[in-house]
């Protein structure tokens, strides 16, 4: 699809450009980290690389929830646990990896198995030993989770407030389920205290860089799929959906199936954001399930503007460098600046940052056109005139 | 696509006793099949309201009819009825003679061949005239496929065409929402046209339409009738007259009156419910 | 605690009349005395144990009181001479009571008292002494507390006391509790097996948790011709519990089913009727509890006698406080964002941050103490029935709060005016209502709602910043479960899932229970997407 | 989508770019040493560590007041980690690498600490832990000085044994590592001492836990089978407060079933009215009630700090008060504060604690510490009943899980946080390093 979509010339510049952007970022970072001495000017510390690691994977997942809720109207205030599940399937992997270096050092058991006493691993932990199963879970869990929970919501046709909320109960359970100790994630503590992920230490600057490389290759592939799908026949379908669900019905096709579509489309991405995640801030645990989480989710891509494809990743990294920069600087004020924004965003910018500055450069436009017609200049240049008035 | 969902009813058709003597039930089953909309004793109600009271109506193939009734008749429920979106209570509901519509749900039912245009102008204000009608035009409704789409010339043509029927092709370009309402009422129509349906149920189709635009409308509608079943609801009685088609009241969710538009709006029965006062 | 002082005071008032009479006679108890220098004299807790024996052996009813001190930690060793004191005050400089009388007999640094300290199985030893020193008070009321303490702790060592207090009992009541108490001390006595036998059958009959313990405890000593009896009346008391805790199951249930309907129901409002997706409506909650905490803290430092009135002086200051911020809120914020509902989930969600943190910075993020009322603290029996004070005045003030809003939504013009506007605003505002103030009464009602809401929760929980954060998942479960915009599915919601939950708790635990709610939850918005008690009609979805 | 609207995401990417980078370029000043405060002061763990930030800021003060250190001042860095355990980590690596602390004063739950351990690990600084924990666990570049088990639940229940005669068991806990960990300790420890299987039951409940009801009848319950019943919380917590309600509210008094607690100090009573619950226990290292000059001019200057005379000490803030002076006796004696140097000085370091006694810092990075017992006083306060003769040394690795049993840890001269006595090797990394034909069973 993506192949198709290059191919028919569907990449408009500025998607190259914000491509071309993310991957600069993803190749100069680590670059200007593992290559120059720590004293040089233009050194970026490895503090910087964990943080901007991190930063990217919140833009992918704010990017994924900006699928299904920008363009089909979804508003899931449980996008946290995909990004969670994930986390917890390359959680998994990592664990296994540390095989004998455990504390107790025992070789099959995680640590926190060996203190509850368990004599053998759960089944559910067979196979996370091999990268590729890992790599595999990571996808279909929380594409499996999206697919159950969306087969059922959307043909029982639970929409707008209802559908978020049970989205809400929906990691709220998980939350509760994976904070208990008897279900072999960890319990509270989570999984931590990684040690190599495909035979590199997670410490090293290296395989630091290479995480961040990675997943600056998922944000630009994520963008890659989403402005592709946009552009495509199914695009116009999830907008269709967002505006008028029963037109579509009604002219024969069926919604929830386009709406699960892209639900577990979103689920996916949001469930790789979470594994490259895991790695660069090394734990996970069940607080990610957090309902709080994933509605920060839902505020960082209406920050940015939601429906647009930057919007969601410039507020995934404006609010959180704020939040880095703010819980440092004054710790106090963080949560008054960011109740704050949330409420201006809403007021002032309900089309976010990204979506008021095309509403804006719209009306440049329109109205530098009805000034070229008022001056009885021709008008046959523009293919995509705004409808001429009769 | 059609062919497909009329392929599925043929067990149904086979339940029929293919024996001799022409019973009752052979008989309404003949009549049936020259439908192409048949309901039979249908009723429904919400919360003890009967909305739809043993209503039967019956629409030839290619017949275009109004319905006209005062509100709360039974006209949207009969839609929803027939669409899919509400379940009758109880009665029959048959689609070209021999589907159960009752047994399908609305997309199934819009790819079987029938066409709804809502009351209240719907579209889709997001996309362009062009793209609108691009969601139309029949083809696979499948979501893979509709990732791998590409437009061809065919449809191209298909577009263009219908835009010059409904007289939008100057809006080609332009944001269904920024449309006149009476524009929207076309594209819906356009819509409609695009699915290339049996039947067209329209409801209200010149509602807030100023005189001109009315008239214009009832032109497209007969044009449209020339190859198509359609049903008309409408409360404009000049509209009516000028659609010169047989009419059906409805009151209090069954049939009052039916016939000729002189027929019908001279029974003392309509009169009393619904034209005087 | 509460009991004893209870005893203590009614002793006091008998004491001080009988001293008045008869003063000089015995005011200057020789034994008594010494016996209460004993309790200064000796290190340790098991000697202090024994120190109180020898003031119960005196027989001397007054030695209660510094008995009733001891426990309270109010009894101190001059360093000087070894002199006991009841002491009171605080500080540096305490007031000393003679631990007889009481009267005040002057002052001493802190520093120059050591205090008697005392310990858990001390106070026990005290409570035992004080119920056999206080069989044979005149007010019935102080021998029924006697005897309950008796049954409490059955001692053979007291079977002889006892006896004596019932050959002079002549209250029925405090008679029957005597006779408890008297066949608790004798099943656990080596007396003969057919005395033992009608006690256990008295025990038996008596019911309830305490019998069973009894009856335990007295078949892991019995000999072999005692089981059988004891096996009998330990299943006959046991399978009645099991009636009993059925009921109070659903007692839980209820009591829990009414603290989510408190908290949701204000949600029912904001979000039920008028369709704001209210997430700040938890910190609603947390305002009125801390209006409770201030109202408190007013009443303790200015009109300490007025501490029991601080919750019915709370409840219009809360509902004020609550009602008033969310008036400010729906004003300054909410009015821009009418027919958006999913942006006043943002919305609302950062003024929650907002407050929260001002909560914080203002009151600091520590828990602050709120007491209860006396009237709300502890519990009563209804049969086997435990039933806890504030717990079932959370219920009532929950139907009670549930009524009047219900009363006010269907038969006030106020009411009348928030439906019309909920319903069909351009049409009311074409009546000559004036929506704009309308829209924003209701918030408020809704907010005010939460505040009273608060107040109650403050009676069972912690009163700190985050307490809203707690409460605001569950509320909007049970207004989505009801069915949003119906007050009774809110009401049938909260119900219904507080009666689940505690009857999946006992066998899946608190957790697992919880989440086979929520995806009980999740699953019957599958079957009914528009809730419990949804509206239905013809679709309107156009 | 439109073209300026792109350019202007550009911009706005770009100023976040610059704004991060801006603030990492914030230079460091020579003259001070830098101590990093590593607590929440937002989010549900703010209720407890927001005290810990305060005691932290008043050290420093009255150490720069004493002449700084090394002849420098000394500077705090307080950051909030928000309650966000990944941000724990995040924040801890912001200290050190880019505000170049000397040591980190931080960390309040289990997940927190274990978030930012590999931070200290690989940045090789030092983290000071005041917390009591479940622990099995000891780093090189952590110094706990809070409570190991053996310094709090094992002598709590001895108490309870002896002098209250207790010989049924409540076991009562939050769902999560240190209760799941102190429990199982505790349930060996009380099979050991003869306790039978079904005198002892275990229960958890989620954290925030509020409705106690059904499990306070349990209690209640348990406790009317003749024996004498005792109930040893490790519920974490805001649970604690509806806890005690409800425990009041349904009559349980002390003397019938004591309640001994290991997470409640004077800070969470100050949120409950005492008064029922007078005579319930907490087993501590430190109470507000310890009577001795040291700690009198500690709450004192704590009061004169805050300005606040209601404000409550508490354990872990002394855990802070212990770290803090060890931490600057290592540096005066290393002469730098280079993280290394520190390391190597640490064990063996005395300071005097504030209940009398000089804690000791470890070989295993534990210090040694009393164990005292109180009861909950009606004004809010604790009376010590019991308090051990001698102090304990903490004990990374407890004796009575089998698995830790024969794990030793000593950075003195093993050189390992995990030492297998049996084996007679350092697990872990090293274990690595070797063959892997001598694998370790699981058993």
């Amino acid at each position: 699809m993506i192949v198709g979509h290059l191919l028919r010339g569907g990449l408009n510049r500025w998607i190259v450009l914000s491509l071309a952007i993310i991957l600069t970022i993803g190749v100069a970072i680590p670059a200007l980290n593992l290559l120059l001495p720590w004293n040089h000017p233009l050194h970026v510390p490895t503090y910087i690389v964990a943080l901007f690691g991190k930063y990217l994977c919140y833009a992918l997942l704010a990017l994924s929830l900006d699928l299904v809720w920008g363009y089909v109207g979804i508003l899931s205030l449980g996008h946290g646990a995909f990004f969670a599940l994930g986390g917890y399937a390359m959680g998994m992997y990592l664990m296994r990896q540390i095989g004998s270096r455990g504390v107790y050092g025992d070789p099959i058991l995680p640590d926190f198995m060996v203190f509850l006493n368990w004599k053998e691993l759960p089944w559910f932990w067979y196979g996370f030993d091999q990268f590729w199963f890992a790599a595999l879970m990571v996808m279909i869990v929380p594409g499996l989770l999206a697919f159950v929970f969306g087969w059922f919501a959307f043909r029982s046709r639970v929409t707008g407030v209802y559908l978020s909320i049970i989205t809400q109960a929906m990691t709220y359970a998980l939350m509760l389920a994976f904070f208990r100790n008897n279900m072999g994630f960890g319990g509270n503590n989570g999984l931590t205290d990684f040690k190599d992920i495909l035979g590199f230490s997670v410490q090293a600057g290296e395989t630091r860089g290479a995480l961040f490389f990675a997943s600056a290759i998922a944000l630009a592939l994520g963008v890659l799929f989403v402005s592709a799908l946009g552009a495509s026949r199914y695009g116009k379908l999830m907008i269709a959906v967002r505006d008028a669900e029963a037109r579509t019905r009604f002219i024969g096709y069926r919604p929830e199936y386009v709406k699960l579509f892209a639900f577990v489309a979103s689920a996916v991405m949001a469930g790789i954001a979470g594994a490259l995640y895991v790695p660069q801030v090394g734990i996970i645990n069940p607080g990610e399930f957090a309902p709080a989480n994933s509605i920060e989710v839902v505020v960082w891509t209406a920050v940015g503007g939601r429906g647009t494809i930057i919007g969601p990743i410039i507020g995934a990294i404006l609010v959180n460098a704020g939040k880095s920069w703010l819980t440092g600087f004054a710790p106090e004020f963080w949560l008054f600046a960011l109740g704050g924004l949330f409420v201006a965003v809403t007021l002032f910018l309900p089309k976010g940052i990204v979506g008021t500055a095309i509403d804006g450069w719209d009306g440049l436009r329109r109205m530098r056109e009805s000034r070229r017609r008022e001056r009885g200049e021709d008008e046959t240049m523009t293919g995509h005139q705004p409808e001429a008035a009769e | 696509m059609t062919e497909a969902a009329m392929i599925e009813e043929r067990p149904v058709l086979e339940q029929a006793p293919p024996h001799a003597v022409l019973t009752e039930d052979e008989a309404q089953e003949k009549r049936r099949r020259e439908t192409i909309l048949y309901l039979d004793g249908v009723s429904v109600s919400f919360d003890g309201f009967k909305a739809i009271n043993n209503l039967s109506f019956l629409l030839g193939k290619g017949e275009m009819r109004a319905i006209i009734g005062p509100n709360g008749a039974g006209k949207t429920t009969m839609m929803d009825i027939i669409t899919g979106k509400t379940r009758p209570d109880e009665g029959e509901v048959f689609f070209d003679g021999a589907v159960d519509l009752t047994k399908h749900d609305e997309p199934a039912i819009a790819t079987m061949g029938i066409g709804r245009k809502f009351q209240k102008p719907t579209v889709f204000e997001g996309h362009t005239v062009e793209d609108n009608l691009a969601l139309a035009l029949s083809g696979s409704r499948s979501i893979f496929a509709s990732i791998f789409h590409h437009r061809d010339a065919e449809e191209e043509n298909r577009i263009t065409e219908i835009l010059e029927t409904t007289r939008l092709s100057h809006l080609r370009h332009s944001s269904a929402a920024n449309l006149s309402h009476g524009q929207k009422q076309w594209l819906e129509i356009g819509m409609l046209l695009a699915q290339d349906p049996k039947v067209l149920l329209v409801d209200e189709p010149v509602a807030g339409m100023t005189d001109a635009e009315t008239a214009e409308t009832a032109r497209l509608l007969r044009d449209i009738a020339k190859d198509h079943s359609v049903v008309v609801v409408e409360h404009d009685m000049g509209f009516v007259r000028d659609l010169g088609v047989k009419v059906t009241c409805l009151h209090e969710g069954s049939v009052l009156s039916e016939g000729s538009i002189d027929h019908v709006s001279s029974d003392p029965k309509v009169v009393e419910v619904y034209l005087g006062r | 605690m509460v009991l004893i002082r209870t005893i203590i005071a009614a002793l006091f008032i008998v004491f001080s009349a009988l001293a008045a009479q008869t003063a000089s006679a015995q005011d200057d108890d020789p034994a008594l005395r010494q016996a209460i220098a004993g309790l200064g004299a000796e290190k340790g807790y098991s000697k202090l144990r024994k120190a109180i024996g020898i003031v119960v052996e005196t027989g001397d009813p007054r030695g209660a009181r510094v008995l009733d001190a001891l426990s309270e930690g109010d009894v101190y060793r001059r360093e000087t001479d070894g002199a006991v004191f009841i002491v009171s005050g605080r500080g540096k400089q305490l007031t000393l009571l003679d631990p007889v009388t009481g009267d005040e007999t002057g002052t001493a640094a802190k520093s120059d008292l050591k205090k008697v300290r005392v310990n858990n199985s001390v106070r026990r030893s005290v409570r035992e002494a004080i119920g056999a020193l206080t069989l044979g008070a005149k007010d019935p009321g102080v021998r029924m507390s006697a005897a309950r303490t008796m049954i409490d702790n059955p001692d053979p060592d007291s079977l002889d006391a006892i006896d004596t207090a019932l050959d002079k009992e002549t209250d029925a009541d405090v008679r029957d509790a005597l006779q408890q108490a008297r066949a608790g001390a004798i099943i656990l006595s080596d007396r003969d097996v057919s005395e033992k036998v009608s006690a256990i059958e008295t025990i038996r009959d008596m019911g309830g948790q305490q019998a069973l313990s009894l009856l335990v405890r007295a078949r892991s000593g019995a000999g072999a011709e005692m089981r059988e009896a004891t096996d009998a009346a330990i299943a006959s008391v046991r399978k009645r519990l099991q009636y009993w805790s059925l009921g109070q199951n659903v007692w839980y249930g209820l009591s829990l089913g009414s603290v989510l309907l408190l908290a949701a129901i204000g949600l029912a409002i904001t979000f039920g009727v008028m369709g704001v997706i209210n997430m700040a409506h938890g910190e609603m909650v947390m305002l009125g509890a801390y209006t409770t905490f201030m109202v408190q803290e007013i009443m303790r430092t200015s009109f300490p006698g007025l501490l029991d009135w601080s919750l019915p002086i709370a409840l219009p200051l809360a509902f004020l406080v609550a009602g008033a911020v969310g008036f400010a809120m729906e004003r300054g914020v909410i009015r821009f964002l009418y027919g958006r509902p999913l942006e006043t989930l943002l919305a609302t969600w950062g003024v929650s941050l907002i407050l929260q943190q001002t909560v914080r910075t203002i009151f600091g993020p520590t828990n602050r103490e709120v007491s209860n009322p006396s009237y709300m603290s502890g519990a009563f029996q209804l049969g086997e029935l435990s039933i806890t004070w504030n717990r079932l005045w959370i219920v009532v003030f929950a139907l009670v709060v549930f009524g009047v809003l219900l009363y006010a939504m269907n038969r006030t013009s106020l009411g009348l005016k928030m439906r019309a506007v909920t319903q069909n605003r351009r049409m009311a505002a074409a009546m000559g209502i004036r929506t704009p103030w309308v829209d924003a009464l209701t918030f408020a009602l809704g907010s005010g709602i939460a505040g009273i809401a608060g107040v109650a929760l403050s009676q069972i929980d912690n009163v700190s910043p985050n307490l809203g954060q707690g409460y605001i998942i569950d509320s909007f479960m049970v207004v989505v479960f009801g069915g949003v915009g119906n007050l009774w599915g809110t009401l049938i919601g909260a119900l219904s899932l507080g009666v689940a939950n505690k009857f999946l708790e006992p066998f899946a635990g608190a957790v697992l229970g919880k989440i086979f709610v929520l995806v009980f939850i999740i699953l019957f918005i599958q079957k009914r997407p528009r809730g419990l008690f949804a509206l239905k009609g013809r679709a309107v979805e156009t | 989508m439109n073209r300026i609207a792109r350019k202007f995401g550009f911009i706005a990417l770009g100023a976040a770019l610059t704004a991060t980078t801006a603030m990492t370029s914030a230079s460091a000043q020579e003259e001070t040493i830098k101590v990093g405060i590593l607590h929440s002061l937002s989010g549900t763990m703010a209720i407890s560590e927001t005290t810990l930030k305060d005691a932290m800021l008043m050290l420093i003060e009255q150490q720069n007041e004493k002449g700084g250190l090394l002849g420098k001042k000394l500077e705090a860095v307080v950051v909030d980690p928000a309650s966000d355990w990944p941000l724990f980590a995040e924040k801890a690596r912001q200290l050190i690498e880019q505000d170049k602390v000397a040591a980190v004063f931080g960390c309040w739950t289990s997940v927190s600490r274990k978030s930012v351990l590999p931070v200290f690990a690989e940045l090789n600084s030092i983290l000071f832990y005041p917390v009591q924990y479940e622990g099995e666990e000891s780093e090189k570049n952590v110094f706990y000085t809070g409570a190991a088990p053996n310094q709090q639940a094992i002598p709590a229940v001895d108490y309870l044994m002896e002098e209250e005669g207790v010989e049924r068991w409540v076991l009562e806990g939050t769902d999560y590592v240190y209760p799941r960990t102190t429990n199982k300790i505790l349930e060996q420890y009380l099979l050991d001492k003869g306790v039978a299987q079904e005198d002892i039951i275990v229960n958890y409940t989620p954290f925030g836990f509020s409705d106690w009801q059904t499990e306070v009848a349990k209690i209640k319950e348990f406790g009317s089978a003749g024996k004498k019943t005792a109930v040893v919380s490790t519920v974490n917590g805001d649970a604690n407060v509806p806890f005690y309600k409800e425990l009041a509210n349904q009559g349980i008094e002390a003397q019938d079933i004591p309640v001994v607690a290991f997470s409640v100090g004077e800070e969470e009573l100050a949120g409950i009215d005492t008064g029922p619950l007078v005579g319930h226990l907490a087993a501590w290292n430190y109470f507000q009630s310890v009577d001795n000059e040291a700690n009198a001019k500690f709450i004192e200057q704590w009061h004169a700090f805050t300005g606040d005379e209601d404000r409550v000490t508490n354990d872990p803030m002394e855990a802070h008060y212990i770290g803090f002076n060890m931490w600057v006796k290592a540096v005066e004696k290393a002469g730098t504060t280079d993280p290394e140097a520190v390391i190597a000085a640490l064990p063996g370091t005395e300071v005097p604690n504030l209940t009398g006694g000089t804690s000791e810092m470890l070989p295993n990075h534990h210090i040694t510490k009393p164990v005292l017992i109180g009861e909950i006083q009606d004004d809010g306060q604790f009376e010590v009943v019991s308090e051990t003769e001698e102090l304990v040394p903490g004990d990374a690795w407890s004796d009575f899980l089998p698995e830790s049993k024969k794990l030793e840890a000593d950075w003195v001269d093993l050189k390992c946080g995990n030492y297998d006595t049996e084996a007679k090797k350092c697990l872990g990394e090293t274990a690595m390093a070797e063959p892997a034909e001598e694998e370790t069973t699981s058993n």
